[in-house]
């Protein structure tokens, strides 16, 4: 079981790393997905052994939000839109890749010194949270686009999800299930943001933003 | 049944706007108004005399922080609701718009929608403020930026689209670090309470916090409180993550915009001063309070900067509701005297900002721009709302004999009197560049003589004015007098905060 | 008994006044070898004066005739002010200097607006330069006074009897001189200051009919009658004044005849000795002349530290 | 007390009024009530508090404290000898500004003013500075002080169509402000060290920070006095302020900055215990300020920049004679004391009065010809003989001519000063006859500025066709000047009855310490104010001489006829008044000698070719300090704003970076 847990982790972070160096918007967009698949998995993964319903009635809400809903709804968005398939990045790809790699580092020490000792969280799953959170922040301050910072804002949210599942009990399910209900409405009010960019500018490259300044 | 009540009145007007055909809408908004800020009143009144109400299982627990900022929401909504009748009709008359910046025709987003949304808004509000529970606090922030992003969307213009996006994806962001501080602030109470039910009920939290005083989890707790400081200061407003407010105040229709900047900044701060409860209980004040103090004034030193040379004049009080929480955060951080006058700072400035708002919305209304250089002559252009302006330029500055005077005085005797002069000496060169900053915008456009291309017959309608004009007096009052009651709340809620 | 005596001394400056000026005339025509106007030429001038009528200008108003009015009296008040023949005068009173200058000063204010009065842009142009030595001036009569005030309250005269009086032959004037030779640079001031006060050359020619050149005489340039007979009376006064003060300053404390004497000896002395600067020395340029008041000032002030010094 | 209590009730009933008259649409009835309304409710408010100034004694003590709705400070009133004295002035010239401000706003055009709002700020300005005057308590004192400063904005802003008038507008707001934020430190000090905003309860012990109180109290009241370098509003001020409000501005309101650096004295405990410097910086700045300000005055041929310049100057003065008598405590030499604090108080007194008068007058001036613009004025005495007599008069005073009230004042400042003989120390004695040295070029340029003022504006004949045929005013709408008027004379000839009003004052102030108070009245009061008689004695037989002399030509002239003539052109027959003298040329040998110490600019413009056409010259004096200083610096200042604003660049990717750069920042300092 621990084995198992370490390894979605693992597969997590993985995914984290190819994010960072995606060039194309679908591959985000199932990127996206495979991590919420991934987080009902953890969920169902509990470290403690026991496992209950609630557990496995968010494991299913996460699964059909973030591992189905989202990235279904982004992709219709995006066949709707006929938005070109490349990533547009601003400060190319290898720099956020390296910041990446350096919040890893940052995060495993971090755990190395302070966390460890609280036994609250399994080994890895802090700097794997964190840099899952960095690097949804990074996708959101590389990429041009209002959709990829859409994806790039759900991948953030992946990490915070992940610090937070040690900590499931059954009073706060009802507090997760409506945070990511927020998540769901905050995404759809994105979307439909998308859709009106996408008609008063005819792109939803973000550069065309640059009225509102002093 | 009141706080139920106060909670789903609003969410009920908001479905019952979706109802379709043409009744008059406009006019149940002040209707809704009404009823929440009675039963806001009641609230207070009932915090203040010591009673506890609680519903929904503890999950609407107001205390006396929670219920001034309920008020204010409450007070704010009920001008702007009144307001949007006015404004409405208004906006009804002009049916191919211009683009204030000079873009193309432009059509408004549905009625039925900005309605609605403004019920949502408040009804996250009223969640906001009478919660002590730190997740619900959280998706009632996440809520109002949901509910408020459409509002800012009203006029469909590409600038409008563009303040929504950087408000909705900024505030995003910044509400999912917040969220990140909510657990960190239970992982670091993960040792003291095996027990996590309930857990993130603040008094909980505040019990939980004094046992871990002084062990090494203070450096969750620490990090829990960065996260929260960024993630509701981006909310609120604090610099440097307050780059979204400027877009938004300033591209929202002027009453979405006056709740906002007049409520929705205090709920923000909310969420900090909950944390700030915490740290105190661990025996962090110092800590927090230090952060607090440093945004504060980096706030005020930037809407400085901003507000110096600024031309369009609804930016400029987008930037002065960031100097003014920069003055909240910094009198929360400074404690002592200085917590009394930051409530009661919270409250003036509400009330002033939010009237200032509602003018700047009758200037737009007027002359279809937002730059101050087109705006000349108001005083005898505009009788009404140019001596509103004026009166509220005076008043957002800190001069007697308005309300904002009496606490930014307060405030800076707290700062001496905790012995920072040189916060003092940063607080007092802020305000004196502040003022000197915005005077220039505003004289241009109350002095002069009217420009000769607005059309001449032109009547200030009574909704447009009574709101502010109510405001501006309550300001006023508190400059001169602040009430047995009002003060008795203040001080309760400073007491929360370690006074 | 000391009152009338001093009554007496007033009158006889008053009466003897005109007198210096011709004293001035004969003194400079026998420098340029002429036999000159009678040393009595004024009085025979005022004495026509006021038995003429007047022309007034169109333009002027009352200020014009007041201005001729004021400077006299203003010259003769002041001059009460003065101790006469060795004895203080009755009038004086601590602080009595500042009352002097200030009524010199209103004098002067009368006599510019006068000019003014007339709108004649010559008489603007004395008036405008009248004003401004009269401006400069002030602080280096203050500062003449100072020094010599300093001077007293150090010999031990109590600050609450600082008066003209006190200052200008209060004690015997030979003890100053013994011990504090530096009272005599102060000559030198009060001297300059006695030419531009008076405008005589090198700071104003009071011959020349150039107006261009003149300061004093192109402001009177309207004035006839009457008028004009005040105006040449009370400029006499006010030489008389100055002559007065530098006599205060030299002469040796002695009984009240002698003093008398003595004194009336000084001031033709002083008139003798203005005549041959006068014949002597060319005008000065007139951006040159606050120089020379500076330069008074300068020397005054020097003696005012050196006495503070001791 | 309570006659003085029923003024305060009576004027923010009057504003109230004339406010909600304010409000409602402009028409000419309605500005016709207003300027009924609102000058009688000031007059009357004015006449009672002056009633109630003298009433209950002019020594006596008394006091009116109740609570308020605010959580701290207190309302309370006092009335001592020192509120009385600056009381004075603000109900006189109150008094006297309405009346003549009613009159000369009666004809306005209800389009472009509201004289409701006009009369309505009026009302609050003579309430806040009564409350100033009188307050007790440090926050009611801020409270009123800003309802003070703030209240002329609107009044100076009449003429709001104006571009320099918004400019200056502008420029006094920001002043008021800045001075203010001082105070505002000053009082939030004094009330953090003694835990309570009562006067009464803060005068015991010396504060710690006590220089840092001091200096804060000293530019935020220097700056409403005008002392150099902040006096620049008021050169901008006044001129754009209609008449009547300049009057009352400079002749009652700068006075409040003099009222706060004394009363300051008393809250910063014994001042025998300060360092020496304090009196030495507010006689150092108090010359600076008076030279510079004269020489300003100079240069100037607009009559109302003049006057306003003419105000820096004598605030100076006044400053310059209190810390003089600040020096005298610090000493213990009880004659410079007594003598300074008196002739500072008695020279407010009679600044007030003449400058009241001179401003009122020039407002005449700019009523019946349209401008006052000396430049384009001239030959009005024979137009309008009885204002260009009144004006006269207030020159005279203001020059410090005797025998009226200005002299007296000077007379005193001058007797404390040459006292400094007494003092310990060579430098001190050096300084102080250095400005006393100082104090006769002010008195002498100043005698040489009036002359300009009234010569050129009322001498001669008309520049322009602007002064050929002014409207003149019936002798009847001169009467409200006439009050400030007779005070120039009763000042000067009365001097010595004037001068012992004021002692009970110097008496009160608590910087005197007992050990000099007595000498003080024994031998410096009855000493001074016989001298003063001496004086007024001198001045009224001066004026029975010039009677006599006057007499004398008369009958001198006997039945021969004065005829009348044109001036004597020295030849020249085809003189216009164009060839009279000018502002410019009459201040041409006096700009060549300061112009290099005060930035006078003269501009010849003389054509040398051998057949000249046209040559000009005018002479300016700009305000170096805010040229040279403050508007470069605002202007830097704006720079580097807009410099920094790059950092709202738009880009919503970078407002993130912001934020996750700002998070990671504090984990690095907090956490890690």
């Amino acid at each position: 079981m621990y084995s198992l847990f370490q390894f979605v982790i693992l597969l997590l972070l993985i995914s984290d790393l190819v994010v960072l160096w995606s060039g194309r918007i679908l591959m985000l967009i199932r990127l996206s997905a495979l991590q919420g698949m991934l987080l009902a998995a953890l969920l169902l993964l509990p470290i403690n052994g026991h496992l209950d319903g609630e557990h496995i009635f968010l494991a299913c809400a996460v699964f059909a939000l973030k591992g189905i809903g989202f990235p279904v709804f982004l992709r219709r968005v995006s066949h709707k839109l006929g938005i070109e398939p490349m990533v547009r990045v601003r400060l190319g790809r290898f720099f956020p890749l390296l910041a990446g790699l350096a919040c890893l580092a940052f995060s495993m020490l971090l755990e190395n010194r302070i966390a460890e000792a609280l036994g609250l969280f399994p080994h890895m799953l802090l700097p794997v949270a964190l840099t899952t959170l960095f690097t949804g922040l990074i996708v959101v301050v590389n990429c041009a686009k209002a959709l990829t910072q859409v994806i790039g804002y759900l991948v953030a949210e992946n990490g915070i999800f992940i610090l937070g599942i040690p900590l499931m009990t059954e009073g706060s399910m009802w507090f997760e299930l409506s945070i990511l209900l927020d998540v769901f409405a905050a995404i759809f009010v994105m979307a439909i943001a998308i859709n009106h960019i996408n008609s008063a500018f005819s792109s939803i490259d973000l550069a065309h933003f640059r009225n509102l300044r002093d | 049944m009141m706080l139920i009540l106060l909670l789903f009145v609003p969410v009920v007007a908001g479905i019952v706007m979706f109802i379709p055909g043409s009744w008059p809408r406009r006019q149940l908004l002040p209707a809704v108004g009404m009823l929440h800020t009675l039963l806001s009143g009641m609230t207070l009144n009932a915090v203040r005399t010591g009673k506890a109400p609680s519903a929904l299982g503890g999950l609407l627990q107001p205390d006396a922080l929670g219920v001034i900022f309920l008020m204010l929401a409450s007070l704010l909504f009920l001008a702007a609701s009144f307001y949007a009748v006015g404004y409405l009709r208004e906006e009804d008359k002009l049916h191919v718009k211009r683009d204030f910046n000079g873009g193309r025709p432009f059509t408004n987003a549905p009625e039925t929608r900005f309605l609605a949304c403004l019920c949502f808004f408040i009804a996250a509000m009223t969640l906001v403020t009478t919660t002590p529970n730190l997740g619900a606090l959280w998706v009632g922030i996440e809520l109002t930026t949901l509910s408020s992003a459409p509002l800012i969307y009203f006029h469909r213009h590409q600038a409008s689209m563009e303040a929504t996006w950087k408000y909705l994806m900024i505030c995003s962001v910044g509400i999912a670090l917040a969220l990140l501080g909510n657990i960190l602030m239970n992982v670091a109470f993960f040792h003291t309470n095996a027990d996590l039910h309930g857990m993130d009920q603040v008094s909980a939290f505040i019990a939980a916090a004094k046992e871990v005083q002084g062990t090494d989890n203070t450096i969750w707790l620490k990090a829990a409180f960065i996260f929260l400081l960024v993630g509701y200061g981006t909310k609120m407003g604090l610099a440097p993550m307050h780059t979204w407010l400027p877009d938004a105040h300033s591209q929202a229709p002027s009453l979405e915009a006056a709740l906002s900047s007049g409520a929705l900044l205090n709920c923000a701060f909310l969420g900090i001063l909950r944390g700030h409860q915490i740290m105190i209980a661990g025996g962090l004040g110092d800590f927090s309070g230090g952060l607090l103090i440093f945004f504060g004034l980096l706030s005020m030193a930037t809407a400085a900067v901003f507000i110096v040379g600024q031309g369009d004049y609804k930016r400029l009080l987008a930037y002065s509701s960031v100097e003014h929480v920069g003055i909240l955060a910094l009198s929360i951080g400074i404690g002592g005297t200085a917590l009394f006058g930051g409530m009661l700072h919270s409250v003036c400035h509400s009330l002033t900002k939010g009237m200032l708002f509602l003018v700047a919305g009758n200037i737009l209304t007027r002359y279809h721009s937002l730059s101050s250089y087109d705006v000349r002559g108001l005083r005898e252009d505009m009788p009404l709302s140019g001596a509103l302006w004026t009166a509220g330029f005076l008043a957002i500055v800190g001069s007697p004999p308005f309300g904002l005077f009496v606490s930014e005085f307060t405030i800076l005797k707290g700062i001496f009197a905790s012995g920072r002069i040189f916060v003092a000496l940063g607080y007092l060169a802020a305000l004196a560049t502040i003022f000197v900053g915005m005077s220039v915008p505003v004289l241009r456009m109350v002095q002069g003589r009217p420009p000769r291309d607005v059309p001449k017959s032109y009547s200030e309608s009574l909704y447009t004015v009574l709101p502010p004009a109510v405001l501006c007096l309550m300001v006023l009052g508190l400059g001169f007098c602040v009430p047995d009651w009002l003060a008795d709340t203040l001080n309760r809620a400073a007491a929360l905060l370690g006074a | 008994m000391d009152t009338l005596s001093y009554l007496f001394q007033l009158v006889l400056a008053l009466v003897l006044a005109p007198l210096v000026p011709g004293i001035i005339n004969r003194v400079k025509a026998k420098f340029a070898g002429r036999r000159g106007k009678p040393v009595l030429q004024l009085y025979y001038d005022i004495a026509k004066l006021v038995r003429k009528g007047e022309v007034v200008s169109d333009t002027a108003t009352w200020v014009f005739t007041a201005g001729p009015v004021v400077s006299m009296v203003t010259a003769v008040l002041a001059l009460t002010l003065l101790p006469l023949g060795g004895m203080a005068s009755p009038f004086g009173f601590n602080g009595d200097f500042i009352l002097c200058a200030y009524l010199l000063g209103m004098g002067r204010f009368a006599t510019v607006l006068a000019a003014l009065d007339t709108g004649s842009p010559f008489e603007g142009m004395g008036a405008s330069r009248e004003a401004l030595f009269g401006a400069i001036g002030e602080p280096v009569l203050f500062l003449s006074f100072l020094a010599l005030v300093s001077t007293a309250m150090s010999m031990g005269i109590p600050s609450t009897e600082v008066s003209l009086s006190s200052l200008f032959c209060g004690f015997s004037p030979m003890a100053w001189v013994m011990g504090r030779p530096e009272i005599m640079l102060l000559v030198a001031a009060m001297g300059v200051l006695l030419l531009v006060e008076n405008c005589r050359i090198p700071v104003d020619d009071p011959n020349t009919h150039l107006e261009l050149t003149m300061i004093h005489e192109v402001m009177v340039l309207d004035h006839s009658g009457p008028s004009l007979a005040f105006i040449l009376y009370g400029a006499s006064v006010k030489l008389w004044i100055f002559s007065a003060l530098l006599a205060g300053l030299l002469l040796p404390s002695m009984s009240v005849w002698a003093y008398t004497l003595s004194m009336l000896a000084a001031v033709f002395g002083v008139a003798v000795l203005v005549g041959i600067i006068e014949s002597v020395m060319a005008r000065l340029r007139m951006p040159v002349v606050p120089a020379l008041i500076g330069l008074a000032g300068a020397v005054a002030s020097f003696v005012l530290i050196l006495t503070l010094v001791r | 007390m309570n006659i003085f209590l029923l003024a305060l009730l009576l004027m923010a009933a009057g504003a109230v009024a004339t406010g909600i008259i304010a409000i409602r649409p402009v028409t000419a009835a309605s500005n016709r009530t207003a300027n009924a309304l609102g000058p009688g409710t000031a007059a009357l408010a004015c006449l009672l508090g002056l009633i109630g100034v003298f009433s209950g004694g002019w020594t006596s003590i008394e006091s009116f404290q109740t609570a308020w709705g605010l959580p701290f400070g207190a309302l309370a009133f006092g009335l001592d000898p020192l509120s009385r004295l600056f009381l004075l002035p603000v109900f006189v010239l109150g008094l006297s500004c309405a009346l003549a401000g009613s009159i000369s706003l009666r004809h306005t055009d209800p389009e472009e003013h509201n004289l409701g709002a006009h009369w309505a700020f009026y009302l609050i300005l003579l309430l806040g500075m009564t409350c100033v005057m009188t307050a007790r308590d440090g926050i009611f004192f801020m409270l009123s002080w800003e309802l003070m400063s703030l209240s002329p904005f609107f009044l100076i802003d009449f003429n709001d169509r104006d571009r320099n008038v918004q400019d200056a507008s502008w420029v006094y707001l920001v002043a008021a402000h800045l001075g203010a934020v001082f105070l505002i430190a000053f009082f939030a000090m004094l009330w953090q060290q003694n835990g309570t905003t009562l006067f009464a309860a803060m005068t015991v012990e010396a504060p710690a920070h006590a220089t840092l109180l001091f200096l804060c109290a000293f530019i935020g009241f220097g700056a409403k006095a005008g002392l150099a370098p902040l006096h620049v509003w008021l050169p901008e001020a006044h001129p754009a302020a209609p008449s009547h409000v300049s009057a009352l501005l400079s002749g009652a309101m700068l006075n409040a900055g003099l009222y706060g650096i004394i009363r300051s004295f008393d809250l910063l405990g014994p001042m025998q215990e300060h360092p020496a410097w304090w009196g030495w910086l507010l006689v150092g700045v108090g010359i600076v300020t008076a030279l510079m300000g004269i020489l300003k005055a100079l240069g100037q041929s607009h009559l109302k920049r003049l006057l306003a310049y003419s105000s820096v100057e004598n605030m100076g003065l006044m400053v310059m004679a209190a810390g003089v008598g600040l020096v005298g405590v610090q000493n213990g030499i009880a004659w410079i004391a007594a003598l300074g604090f008196s002739g500072c108080l008695f020279h407010m007194l009679n600044h007030s009065a003449f400058k009241g008068l001179l401003f009122l007058c020039a407002g005449e001036v700019l009523h019946s010809t349209g401008t006052v613009d000396m430049t384009k004025l001239g030959g009005l005495q024979k137009r309008m003989p009885m204002l260009g007599m009144l004006f006269a008069l207030g020159a005279a005073s203001i020059a410090c001519l005797p025998p009226f009230n200005g002299f007296a004042g000077e007379f005193v400042i001058s007797l404390s000063l040459v006292k400094g003989l007494y003092l310990h120390g060579l430098e001190q004695k050096i300084a102080m006859l250095v400005t006393l040295v100082g104090l006769m070029l002010v008195s002498g340029i100043s005698a040489f500025v009036y002359l300009k003022a009234y010569g050129m504006t009322f001498l001669g004949q008309p520049r322009s066709q602007f002064a050929e045929a002014p409207h003149a005013p019936e002798n009847r709408l001169l009467l409200p000047l006439c009050l400030p008027a007779a005070l120039c004379v009763v000042g000067g000839l009365g001097a010595k009855f004037v001068f012992q009003m004021i002692q009970p004052t110097i008496a009160f102030i608590p910087v005197m310490p007992k050990s000099l108070l007595g000498i003080a009245q024994d031998v410096v009061i009855s000493g001074t104010s016989s001298l003063l008689g001496n004086i007024s004695l001198f001045g009224i037989f001066g004026i029975l001489l010039v009677a006599g002399a006057a007499y004398l030509r008369r009958i001198l002239l006997g039945r021969k006829e004065v005829k009348r003539g044109p001036t004597w052109g020295c030849g020249y027959q085809y003189g216009t008044p164009r060839i009279q003298y000018t502002p410019a040329s009459f201040v041409e040998p006096a700009a060549r000698i300061f112009g290099n110490v005060i930035g006078t600019e003269t501009k010849p413009q003389i054509d040398e070719s051998y057949f000249p056409q046209k040559s000009s010259f005018g002479v300016s004096a700009p305000d170096v300090v805010r040229g040279k200083f403050y508007t470069p610096l605002f202007e830097k200042i704006l720079d580097a704003c807009n410099a920094l604003k790059v950092f709202q660049s738009g880009v919503v990717n970078t407002y993130i970076l912001y934020i996750i750069v700002t998070l990671i920042a504090l984990l690095f300092w907090g956490v890690a």
